[in-house]
């Protein structure tokens, strides 16, 4: 692998090339945490898989398209996950709610048997090194034996047998097709940038609607975006929301809460998101 | 061989032959490139698969230092063997019977038997090598789904190695099954994969995933 | 094993090993393929040429049913043998040991081996003669690599029919080489390698396989 050798420093990020796939760096968090992996913590281990994932992007890892996209089926339900437990405590209810339970069981589920596959590779390697250590007896027929066999039968010309080498040497299993991702760029969106726009349009005092507030978003990333800087915002206190009937709009108010807050106050979470955004805009 | 006398319990006075039946059984496992079934050695030594079934297990017992004196393990051609165990063994491994170097001498032989070594497994083809175990005969996207990878290069070097291969295509999918070959049970030196550890114990109430997996995946 | 003391005439503590010097030397013996000189062995075992040789001839009486009761034999590591012949015989041939069956049972032996033999290669048989002819020397794992499946046992088929045969080690990875024989050219009646038809033909775009090969493999 062409990775440099592993910095003695601390955490995962340090040590990719030892993971072969998301549940593995889950799992791994989970038990540098040292948590139970049927209760884990998952804001914690949320931050620190978005940690890893922006660290394999950072060293330019490349991915097959799959892969990439388990790891962020995984990240995007952590996410979901954690966007829940910033919303105030309630009551689970509506279907959301329950779709979001029952991704976090299926979550788990799938992890107790990538864990179960992880331990039995482990009990194999064992045996297999152990097995290693018996050598079969198998060494070349006596010549009087050889002589036994039957003639060979023969009749290829040497063309047929040209003919025969050169499918033998097709490749069968070419290179599973890659799909270029580059057609799918989007400009990246920073939920800092879509804070900064709701709160100038809020902060006058008219409460607006959710979809007055992504009326001219465009891009479905921005509707994300918008929704997840709101959610921010929520946490920070300067906005309340307000629902008149379930599925109803959704209206957004400015609290006045904080008369000195800006974009810059969201967490710092995102406000790594952000900057790494804007490093591949440059690009 | 001295006499020609054919017998009834045995090939051609196999009986009358130095060593007897035995001898003649380990002459022939002298020459087993893979394992032999006792129903193969049992028709070529014109003996009943019970008669080489003793054999075997008196061979194995012998070779392992075990000194035999069972009298209905005499009837068939046992002398008293030697107490101190051999440098082989016979093992029943993937179904069939075959000669193998003792362990303890791994090192020893290791360095006049280059060959045959092979280099150890990476850590994604040893899962990807138990998922296709455990769930043979399985697609690559179930076992991708499990490992949360994409399995094609893990797959190919598993064939390449010929510890899987192509058991036919899915019915309905049409996408090529995989399953475990028997040098695998070789090399994990077993008999077949039930005897493989059970995955249960290492597998909290998840009788219902399966379900959700062929729903959501294939 | 009753000591396990280091000894200074063995190699790591075989002494203490179940079986001993003697059991090291057989576990060695009963997997060389090429005949082992007794200098090979000793080096091996860390132990003196006499030594080794003195071993040798005890096994050789050994498997031939004799009673071992040489006391410098059993100075080395013997037991008492067991009284019966065995059906391996211990031969040194060109300066070399090896274990065979033992003659006597040559008949039920070469039935053994004949059972199931055909006069026709199989078209894995075919296809991997192919790879070695247009490639040659090759190992076997880049023959795997090609074809895509394990093709140890294919490869010792075609080795036992005369058509192909080791070409010495790779220099880089120390694995065996093969290549067509002289057998090979007779059936096909050409005089050399050089005059196989070109593949190109058949196969545009060769050029780049082998870096596909190169690339895939791990």
């Amino acid at each position: 692998m062409a990775q440099p050798p592993a910095p003695p420093a601390p955490g995962f990020e340090v040590r990719l090339e030892n993971f072969t796939g998301p549940f593995d760096v889950l799992l791994g968090l989970i038990s540098k945490h040292q948590l139970d992996i049927t209760e884990i913590a998952l804001a914690t281990v949320t931050d620190e898989f978005i940690k890893y994932i922006r660290k394999l992007q950072e060293l330019g890892e490349e991915w097959a398209l799959d892969e990439a996209s388990e790891f962020l089926v995984i990240a995007a339900t952590l996410l979901d996950l954690k966007a829940a437990r910033l919303l105030p405590a309630g009551e689970v209810e509506d279907a959301e709610d329950i779709a979001l339970l029952e991704a976090r069981d299926l979550l788990f589920a799938r992890l107790l048997q990538y864990k179960a596959f992880k331990h039995v590779a482990g009990l194999m390697s064992d045996t297999l090194d152990l097995e290693a250590k018996s050598f079969s007896r198998q060494v070349a027929l006596e010549a009087h034996f050889a002589a036994l066999l039957p003639e060979l039968v023969w009749r290829h010309t040497p063309e047929q047998f040209a003919a025969l080498a050169a499918k033998a040497l097709t490749p069968k299993d070419t290179a599973a097709p890659q799909v270029g991702l580059e057609h799918l760029h989007a400009p990246a969106v920073s939920i800092k940038e879509q804070a900064e726009i709701i709160g100038r349009r809020l902060r006058h005092g008219v409460p607006l609607s959710f979809r007055a507030l992504i009326a001219d978003a465009g891009a479905t990333a921005v509707v994300v975006a918008r929704f997840l800087a709101l959610l921010e915002m929520f946490r920070d206190r300067v906005v309340a929301f307000e629902q008149a009937a379930p599925l109803g709009d959704l209206t957004v108010r400015w609290t006045g809460h904080h008369e000195d807050w800006s974009s810059e106050n969201l967490s710092e979470e995102y406000g790594l998101r952000e900057q790494h955004g804007r490093e591949q805009e440059q690009q | 061989m001295s006499e020609a006398t054919q017998t009834p319990d045995g090939h051609a006075g196999l009986e009358a032959r130095p060593g007897g039946v035995r001898a003649a059984l380990e002459a022939v496992l002298m020459v087993v490139d893979q394992p032999a079934t006792s129903e193969e050695l049992a028709a070529v030594l014109d003996v009943t698969v019970a008669v080489v079934e003793e054999l075997l297990a008196g061979l194995q017992r012998e070779y392992g230092g075990y000194t035999v004196k069972a009298p209905d393990v005499d009837a068939v051609g046992f002398a008293v063997a030697s107490a101190a165990p051999r440098g082989f063994e016979l093992r029943n491994v993937a179904g069939g019977w075959r000669i193998y170097s003792r362990a303890d001498f791994a090192d020893v032989v290791g360095r006049f038997v280059l060959d045959g070594q092979t280099s150890r497994l990476t850590q994604a083809a040893l899962e990807t090598l138990a998922v296709i175990a455990y769930r043979q005969p399985v697609s690559r996207a179930r076992v991708s789904a499990i490992r949360g990878v994409n399995v094609d290069s893990v797959v190919r070097t598993l064939t390449q190695r010929g510890l899987v291969e192509d058991a036919g295509n899915d019915p309905e999918s049409g996408s090529v099954l995989y399953r475990t070959t028997s040098y695998f049970l070789e090399r994990m030196g077993i008999a077949s994969v039930a005897e493989l550890p059970a995955l249960s114990p290492h597998l909290p109430g998840l009788d219902g995933i399966e379900e959700f997996y062929d729903a959501g995946r294939m």
